[in-house]
C-alpha cells in the first residue's frame, strides 16, 4: 500500500490533534492507525527532493527520500506503532499527543532535504519531547523536564548559529556532506552531539529517561538520539573525530552501568554505549562502517525499546525500578522475563539475535581499516555490555533475590508490544538479509561463518564465566541505593551555589545598595523634610525614569554633538 | 555676536530645566503638572523664537508697501501646541482629581505608601 | 476591490476621518451599550480602508494626498508608502480585533456611565495611532502623537475600576510621555528653524542640501531620547509594565500591540528617510548606544520577565525585550545590504504585534475570570481553561521563536541579517534571549500546567467565546504566518527595501 | 571439589563452565579466520572476555568509590 502526495509527519500532525480531541477507545484507535496510516504515505513519497518551498530567499525540501532516509522513516514508524501498542492502556492524554507531535518531528527531520527544514524539525523535536517528559508527572520531572529541556534548547541554538554561519560563508544549504573545517560546521557537530549524547553532554540521557513515565520513556529512547545519528550518518561520515568520540562513548557509560541501582538508569548507559558503536561507525566511514552504524541505530531502536519496555512493565507493576527493590520476578511475570531475555540477548550480539550483525559490521570495518586499538576498545565494550544489559537487566530484575514483591503480568497491549519487538529482534537475527538489502550501500559481508559465530561465543561465554565467578566470590560490586555523580555535578552544584549567592549575599547587597541610592543619598541631600526646602521628591517611580530619561538626552547629545 | 541676542534660547532652556525640576523635586502632583506645563511653555518660546526677525512686524501684506515680517509659521504652530499643552493639562489634573478621590491626598510619597502597604496586606 | 468608488482616491484621509468621526459621534450617535456596536463598525469601516489602501499601494506604489487643496510641500501631506500601510494595517486589524474583544471585557471593567466616553477616546487613540503612521509632515506628526498619547493616558487611567494604581500608571506615563514628545517638539522645532519646512520629504531635501550643524545634530539627540521613550526602550521603559499591567485588559491588548509599534515607525521614518542625509542619523556612536540599549533590552527584559510574579507583568517585560529585537534590526539596519535585518525588524513589529496583543488578551480573560493574573492564582488553570491556557503557551512559543511561529520568522531574518552585516556578537545575545524567553514562558507552562489547581472559590470555567475568539484570531494569525510566511515576508521585504532605497 | 561444594555452585554455573571449556577446545579444533595478529593466541576471545569483565568489574569498583554519593544528594 502506497499513497502519494501528503507528507507523513503531517498524518502524525494531523492523528495528533484527533487524539487531543478524542478519548477513550477512539482516541486508542486513532494512536495505533496513525504510524500505519502515515507508512502508507511514506511509501508513496517520490525518490529524491519532493514538497519543496520557496520562501523568500531559502528553499525548504521537506522531503528527501534515498535508502538512509527511507530506512530511518521505516524505523521510526516501527517504533511509533510499537510504543503507541505500548502506551494504549494510559489515558495520559499530554503524553500521548505530545508523543505523536515527537514521532511527527523525528520523521520530518530524518525525511528533511535541507539544513534549514532539519533546524524546523529539531526544535519541534525538542518542545515535543519536553512535554513527554512533563507528562510523566513524577515529583522529580519539572527540574529534570527543565534541565533537559534546556539541552534540547541549547542544541537547536547550535544548529541555528552553525546553519547562519555555514550560509554566510556562501554555502548551499542542502543536507549532505560537510566538512569540519569551518566553525558553522563546528556548531552543527555539535548541535547534533548534544542530541546523540557525546561525552560530556550525555548527561540528560541518564537525567531524563528514567524520569518519565513507562511509556514515556519508550518514546523517548526511540526517536531523539537517533535522529542525531541520522544526522551525523548524513553529515558527517568518515569524520575521524568521531572515532575518538565514539570509542569513548563505548566504554566509560558500561563502568557507570555496572554501579547504577535504577536499571531503566543502566539502560540510559547502555544507550550511550550502543550510540558509540554507531558514532564509530559513521567516523570510520567506509561503505561497510556506515551500512554498520545505520543497521545497529535501527536494531538498537527495537532491542532497547524492548528492555525499557519491559522495565516499564516492571515498573508499571511494581512502581519499581531499582535494583535493590527487585528480584524474584520471573515466576510471576514469565513472559516479561523471557521477552526481556531476548532484549537482553539482541543487545549483548547473541548470535541468530539481531545485534550481532550489526555490531560485527562495525567491528570488521574497525578491523579492515587497520585500527587495532579500536577494534580492541570495542571488543572490550562488548564484554561490558554483555555484562550490565545482557545480564544485570535481566538477572536483579527477574532472578536474585526473591523480595517478595506482588506482581502479575503487566496488561496485554505491553506484552503483544513486547511480543512485537522481540519478534522483530529475532527475525533480523535469522534473517539479517532482510534488513540488510535495505542498507545505503550495497557491500557484502557474510555474518555467519564459523569463526565469527565461534568468536564470539567464546567471548559471550567467558564473559559470564567472569561475572559467575565475581559475584561468587564476592567481589562483585552489590547494588546499593546511590547518587553516582556524572558531569552534570559541576554545572548542578555551581547553579545551586549560584542561586544561593544570588538569593543570599548578592540580594542581601543589592538591596542595600538600592536603599542607599535611592533613599539614604537624597534623603541626606533632601535634609530634615519640611514645606518649601530643597528637596528630591520621594516618588521614585516617576523620578527615576525621568532622570533616566534626561541622561540619555545628554547621552545622545554628546554623541551626536562630539561623537 | 551680543550674548543678549540668544536671550530668548537661555530663557527657554532656563524655563525648561525650572519645569523639569519642579517634575522632579516637588512631591504634590498637581505642582508636577504644573512643572510640566512650565516645561511645555519653554518650547513655546523656542518656537516664537524661530519666527523672529528684527524689525519685523506683523504679517500682514498691504499693497504697495515693501515690509520685512516675521515668519508666522511657527506662530501658527505654537497654537496648536497650546492648546495641546492646555488638553494634557486637563488629563493630567483629571488624574490627579481621580487619585485624589481613589487615595485622599495629592503627594506622591503618601501615595507610594499606600500602595506598597496595599501590596503588603495583600500578599 | 474597488467598493468605494469615487472615494477611492480619498483613501488616505478616510482611514483617519473615519475613527475620527466614529470616536466624535459616538458619546452622541449611541448612548450606553450601543456604544460598542458603533465602535465596531468603525473598526470595520477602518480596517477595510487600511486593507483596500495596501493592496492599493502594492499595486501602484506610494500615495500622497495634500490636505485642504494646499500646494506641497506648504499644505500638510499625507504620504502613504507600504511601511506605512503595513503599520495602518496592523493597527486598524488589530484594533479591530481587540475591539470585538472589549464588547466582553470592557462591561466588567469600565463603570457603565463611562461607555460613551470609553469607546471615544478608544476611537480617538486608534485615529492617532493611524494619523501618526501615514502623515507626511512633521508637525502633524507630533499632534497626532500628543491625540494617540493623551487617549492613551485617559483609558490607562480607566482602569481604575480594577486597580486604583492604574491612575499613578496613568500619571506617570503622562509626565514621562509628555516630556518625551516636547523633545520630539523641540527636534521638530530645530529642524525647521535650519531648514524652514515642516514637510517629511521637503525635510529630506533641503537637509541632503545643507551641512549638518550643531543645531541638526541636537535635533538628532532629542529625537532619538524622546522617541526610544515613546518606544519604551531599555532604561526608558520604566513607565511601560506598570501602564501595560493595570490598564484595562482590551487597553493593555491594543497598547501593547500598536503604540510601541507605532513609536518604531516614527523611529524607522526619520532614521531612514527625513534624517537620512550623507551624514545621517545612524552615526557609529547613536548605533552603538541604540544596539547597546537594544541588546541590554533583550537580556535584561527577558531575565525580569521571567522573575515577576504576575501574567500582565512579565508579558510587559517581555516587551521590553522583544521591541530590543526590533530596535537592533533597524539601527542596524542600515549596514545590512541584503536588507535581512531590516526585513526582520518589520516583521518582528507585525508578529510581535500579533502575539503580545493576543497574549494581553489572554491575560485579560484571566483577570476577567478570577480577577487577577498572579501566578499564585493560576496554579493549575491548564486544565481549567484549556484554550486560555492553550493559547498563551502558543504566544509564548512564539516569544521564543519556536519554528511554525511568527516569531520564528522574523528573528530568522533578524539573526542572518546580524551575520551579514558582521554583528556575531549581537546575534549571540539575540541567541540568549530566546533561551531567557524559553525560561518564562517555561514559567506559566509549570504553573499552569503542572502545579495542583489551587481552591479559591472562584469559578474556573473557560472563557466567553467573545474574548477567547478574538484573542485565539490574533494567536492564530501569528501560527498561520508562521506556516504560510511566503507574502508577509514578501511584503515586508519590499518595505525594507523601499526604506533602505530611500537613503540612497 | 566435594559434594556440598559443588551443590553450593550451582548446577547452572556447573554447566556454563562445561559449555565454555568446549567453546575453549573448539578454539584448536576449528581453523579460524584471521583478520589480525591478537586473534592468532590459543583461547584469544575467551582469555579477552573473562579479563575485560574482571577489569570493568575493579575498576567500576574504584569508579563506585569516586563517584558514589547518597541518594538525594542534589536534594531533589
Amino acid at each position: 500500500m502506497a499513497i502519494e502526495g501528503f507528507h507523513p509527519s503531517f498524518v502524525f500532525l494531523i492523528g495528533a490533534v484527533v487524539a487531543a480531541l478524542t478519548r477513550g477507545k477512539m482516541r486508542s484507535l486513532v494512536m495505533v492507525a496513525t504510524p500505519i496510516i502515515s507508512f502508507a504515505f511514506l511509501r508513496g513519497l517520490p525518490l529524491g527532493d519532493s514538497f519543496v518551498f520557496e520562501i523568500a530567499q531559502w528553499t525548504l525540501t521537506f522531503s528527501h527520500r534515498d535508502e538512509l532516509s527511507w530506512l530511518f522513516g521505516l524505523l521510526f514508524h516501527l517504533a511509533a506503532l510499537l510504543a503507541v501498542i505500548y502506551s494504549l492502556h494510559t489515558r495520559n492524554r499530554m503524553e500521548q499527543v505530545s508523543a505523536l507531535v515527537y514521532a511527527a518531528s523525528a520523521i520530518g527531520a530524518v525525511l528533511a532535504g535541507d539544513l534549514l527544514t532539519l533546524f524546523i524539525w529539531w526544535e519541534m523535536l525538542a518542545l515535543s519531547s519536553t512535554f513527554v517528559v512533563f507528562a510523566g508527572r513524577q515529583r522529580r520531572s519539572m527540574a529534570i523536564g527543565l534541565r533537559y529541556f534546556a539541552f534540547q534548547i541549547v542544541s537547536g541554538l547550535c544548529l541555528l548559529t552553525g546553519i547562519l554561519l555555514y550560509s554566510n560563508s556562501g554555502m548551499s544549504l542542502e543536507l549532505g556532506r560537510l566538512d569540519l573545517t569551518t566553525p558553522g560546521t563546528m556548531w552543527i557537530l555539535l548541535a547534533f552531539g548534544i542530541k546523540a549524547g557525546f561525552p560530556l553532554v550525555h548527561t540528560w540521557i541518564v537525567d531524563t529517561y528514567p524520569a518519565a513515565s513507562a511509556t514515556g520513556t519508550v518514546f523517548l529512547c526511540a526517536f531523539t538520539t537517533k535522529t542525531a545519528v541520522y544526522a551525523l550518518a548524513r553529515c558527517f561520515p568518515g569524520t575521524e573525530e568521531l572515532i575518538i568520540i565514539g570509542a569513548v562513548m563505548t566504554c566509560f557509560p558500561i563502568f557507570y552501568a555496572i554501579i547504577e541501582n535504577d536499571l531503566r538508569k543502566v539502560l540510559s548507559y547502555s544507550m550511550i554505549n550502543q550510540i558509540g558503536f554507531m558514532v564509530v561507525g559513521i567516523g570510520l566511514g567506509t561503505e561497510l562502517a556506515i551500512n554498520g552504524a545505520v543497521a545497529h541505530a535501527f536494531n538498537d531502536v527495537l532491542f532497547k525499546g524492548l528492555l525499557f519496555m519491559s522495565m516499564g512493565a516492571v515498573l508499571h507493576v511494581t512502581g519499581k525500578s531499582r535494583g535493590t527493590d527487585l528480584g524474584g520476578l520471573w515466576k510471576k511475570m514469565p513472559w516479561t522475563t523471557g521477552l526481556c531475555i531476548v532484549g537482553a540477548a539482541s543487545i549483548s550480539a547473541v548470535p541468530l539475535f539481531s545485534g550481532f550483525v550489526s555490531k560485527s559490521m562495525v567491528m570488521a570495518a574497525a578491523v579492515e581499516q587497520g585500527h587495532t586499538w579500536l577494534w580492541l576498545i570495542l571488543l572490550f565494550a562488548s564484554a561490558g555490555v554483555l555484562e550490565h544489559a545482557g545480564i544485570k537487566i535481566p538477572y536483579f530484575a527477574f532472578f536474585a533475590h526473591d523480595r517478595g514483591l506482588e506482581g502479575r503480568e503487566p496488561p496485554r497491549n505491553m506484552l503483544l508490544a513486547m511480543l512485537l519487538g522481540a519478534g522483530l529482534c529475532i527475525l533480523i537475527g535469522c534473517r539479517p538479509d532482510l534488513l540488510y538489502s535495505m542498507l545505503p550501500y550495497n557491500v557484502s559481508f557474510e555474518p555467519f561463518t564459523t569463526t565469527h559465530v565461534l568468536i564470539q561465543i567464546q567471548l559471550l561465554l567467558f564473559a559470564s564465566m567472569a561475572v559467575v565467578v565475581l559475584m561468587k566470590t564476592g567481589t562483585y560490586p552489590p547494588e546499593l541505593v546511590k547518587e553516582n555523580l556524572d558531569v552534570d555535578v559541576i554545572p548542578r552544584l555551581g547553579g545551586r551555589a549560584l542561586l544561593g549567592w544570588l538569593r543570599g549575599t548578592f540580594a542581601q547587597v543589592t538591596t542595600r545598595l538600592s536603599i542607599t541610592v535611592l533613599e539614604r543619598i537624597p534623603a541626606a541631600i533632601a535634609g530634615p523634610r519640611g514645606p518649601g526646602q530643597w528637596q528630591l521628591s520621594s516618588n521614585w517611580r516617576l523620578v527615576l525614569p525621568g532622570l533616566l530619561l534626561v541622561m540619555a538626552l545628554l547621552a545622545f547629545l554628546i554623541a551626536n554633538l562630539y561623537g | 555676536m551680543n550674548p543678549l541676542d540668544l536671550f530668548n534660547h537661555w530663557a527657554f532652556v532656563i524655563i525648561m530645566m525650572v519645569g523639569l525640576y519642579a517634575i522632579i523635586s516637588r512631591n504634590n502632583l498637581v505642582k508636577k503638572v504644573l512643572g510640566l506645563g512650565l516645561f511645555q511653555t519653554g518650547i513655546f518660546l523656542m518656537y516664537i523664537t524661530l519666527g523672529f526677525k528684527h524689525g519685523a512686524g506683523a504679517p500682514i501684506l498691504q499693497q504697495g508697501v515693501e515690509a520685512t515680517y516675521a515668519n508666522p509659521l511657527p506662530h501658527v504652530l505654537i497654537l496648536t501646541a497650546i492648546v495641546v499643552s492646555l488638553s494634557t493639562m486637563a488629563v493630567a489634573l483629571a488624574i490627579v482629581i481621580g487619585i485624589r478621590e481613589e487615595y485622599g491626598t495629592v503627594e506622591a510619597d503618601e501615595v507610594a505608601r499606600l500602595d506598597s502597604e496595599a501590596q503588603e496586606a495583600g500578599s | 476591490m474597488n467598493f468605494l468608488g469615487a472615494w477611492s482616491h480619498h483613501l488616505p484621509v478616510l482611514l483617519v476621518l473615519i475613527p475620527l468621526i466614529g470616536a466624535v459621534l459616538s458619546p452622541i450617535v449611541a448612548r450606553g451599550s450601543r456604544g460598542w456596536a458603533w465602535a465596531f463598525l468603525t473598526m470595520v469601516a477602518t480596517a477595510t480602508v487600511a486593507l483596500e489602501l495596501l493592496l492599493r499601494i502594492r499595486s501602484s506604489g506610494p500615495i500622497s494626498y495634500p490636505l485642504g487643496g494646499w500646494n506641497l510641500p506648504f499644505g500638510i501631506e499625507l504620504y502613504v508608502d507600504l511601511l506605512s500601510a503595513i503599520i495602518a494595517l496592523v493597527v486598524a486589524g488589530v484594533g479591530l480585533v481587540v475591539t470585538f474583544y472589549a464588547r466582553t471585557s470592557v462591561r466588567f471593567e469600565i463603570p457603565d456611565d463611562r461607555f460613551g466616553f470609553f469607546w471615544s477616546l478608544w476611537l480617538l487613540a486608534i485615529t492617532g495611532l493611524i494619523g501618526i503612521v501615514i502623515t507626511g509632515d512633521a508637525f502633524n506628526l507630533y499632534v497626532m502623537l500628543e491625540i494617540s498619547s493623551l487617549t492613551i493616558y485617559g483609558l490607562i487611567a480607566m482602569g481604575r475600576m480594577r486597580d486604583r494604581r492604574a491612575l499613578t500608571a496613568a500619571f506617570n506615563y503622562l509626565i514621562l510621555g509628555s516630556i518625551g514628545a516636547a523633545f520630539i517638539l523641540i527636534a521638530i522645532g530645530l529642524l525647521y528653524s535650519e531648514t524652514g519646512t515642516l514637510n517629511m520629504a521637503d525635510l529630506h531635501r533641503r537637509l541632503g542640501a545643507i551641512e549638518a550643524n550643531a543645531t541638526i545634530r541636537s535635533a538628532r539627540a532629542f529625537l532619538l531620547a524622546g522617541l526610544g521613550l515613546k518606544m519604551a526602550l531599555f532604561p526608558l521603559h520604566l513607565w511601560m509594565p506598570a501602564a501595560y499591567s493595570r490598564a484595562p485588559s482590551a487597553v493593555a491588548g491594543l497598547l501593547a500591540a500598536t503604540a510601541t509599534k507605532v513609536g518604531i515607525y516614527m523611529a524607522m521614518r526619520f532614521f531612514y528617510t527625513v534624517l537620512a542625509t550623507d551624514e545621517g542619523i545612524l552615526t557609529a556612536p547613536n548605533v552603538l548606544i541604540l544596539s547597546g540599549c537594544a541588546g541590554a533590552a533583550i537580556v535584561f527584559g527577558s531575565a525580569t520577565a521571567a522573575r515577576q510574579r504576575s501574567l500582565s507583568l512579565l508579558l510587559a517585560f517581555s516587551s521590553v525585550a522583544q521591541i530590543g529585537y526590533i530596535v537592533l534590526g533597524m539601527a542596524i539596519g542600515h549596514s545590512d545590504p541584503t536588507g535581512y535585518a531590516m526585513t526582520g525588524s518589520i516583521l518582528h513589529i507585525i508578529s510581535h504585534a500579533l502575539m503580545k496583543g493576543g497574549l494581553f488578551l489572554c491575560a485579560g480573560i484571566f483577570i476577567w475570570r478570577l480577577g487577577t493574573n498572579d501566578f499564585d492564582q493560576l496554579a493549575g488553570i491548564g486544565r481549567r481553561m484549556p484554550w486560555t491556557s492553550a493559547a498563551v503557551v502558543a504566544g509564548g512559543l512564539g516569544l521564543i521563536g519556536v519554528p511554525g511561529t511568527a516569531g520564528f520568522i522574523s528573528k530568522l531574518f533578524l539573526l542572518r541579517g546580524l551575520f551579514e552585516s558582521g554583528h556575531p556578537l549581537l546575534a549571540v545575545l539575540v541567541l540568549t534571549g530566546s533561551v531567557l524567553a524559553a525560561i518564562y514562558t517555561w514559567r506559566f507552562v509549570e504553573i499552569a500546567y503542572l502545579k495542583p489547581p489551587v481552591e479559591n472559590g472562584l469559578d474556573h470555567s473557560e472563557a466567553p467565546l467573545g474574548m477567547l475568539i478574538p484573542a485565539w484570531i490574533l494567536i492564530g494569525a501569528s501560527l498561520v504566518i508562521g506556516f504560510y510566511p511566503g507574502p508577509i515576508i514578501e511584503i515586508a521585504s519590499e518595505a525594507a527595501s523601499t526604506l533602505l532605497g530611500g537613503s540612497g | 571439589m566435594n559434594d556440598s561444594r559443588l551443590k553450593r555452585l550451582g548446577t547452572a554455573t556447573i554447566l556454563l563452565a562445561i559449555v565454555c571449556a568446549v567453546a575453549l577446545l573448539l578454539d584448536g579444533a576449528i581453523d579460524r579466520h584471521l583478520d589480525t595478529e591478537a586473534e592468532g593466541l590459543f583461547g584469544f576471545y575467551c582469555l579477552y572476555g573473562f579479563f575485560a569483565i574482571v577489569v570493568l568489574v575493579f575498576l567500576s569498583r574504584i569508579l563506585r568509590r569516586i563517584v558514589a554519593r547518597e541518594e538525594h544528594f542534589y536534594g531533589d
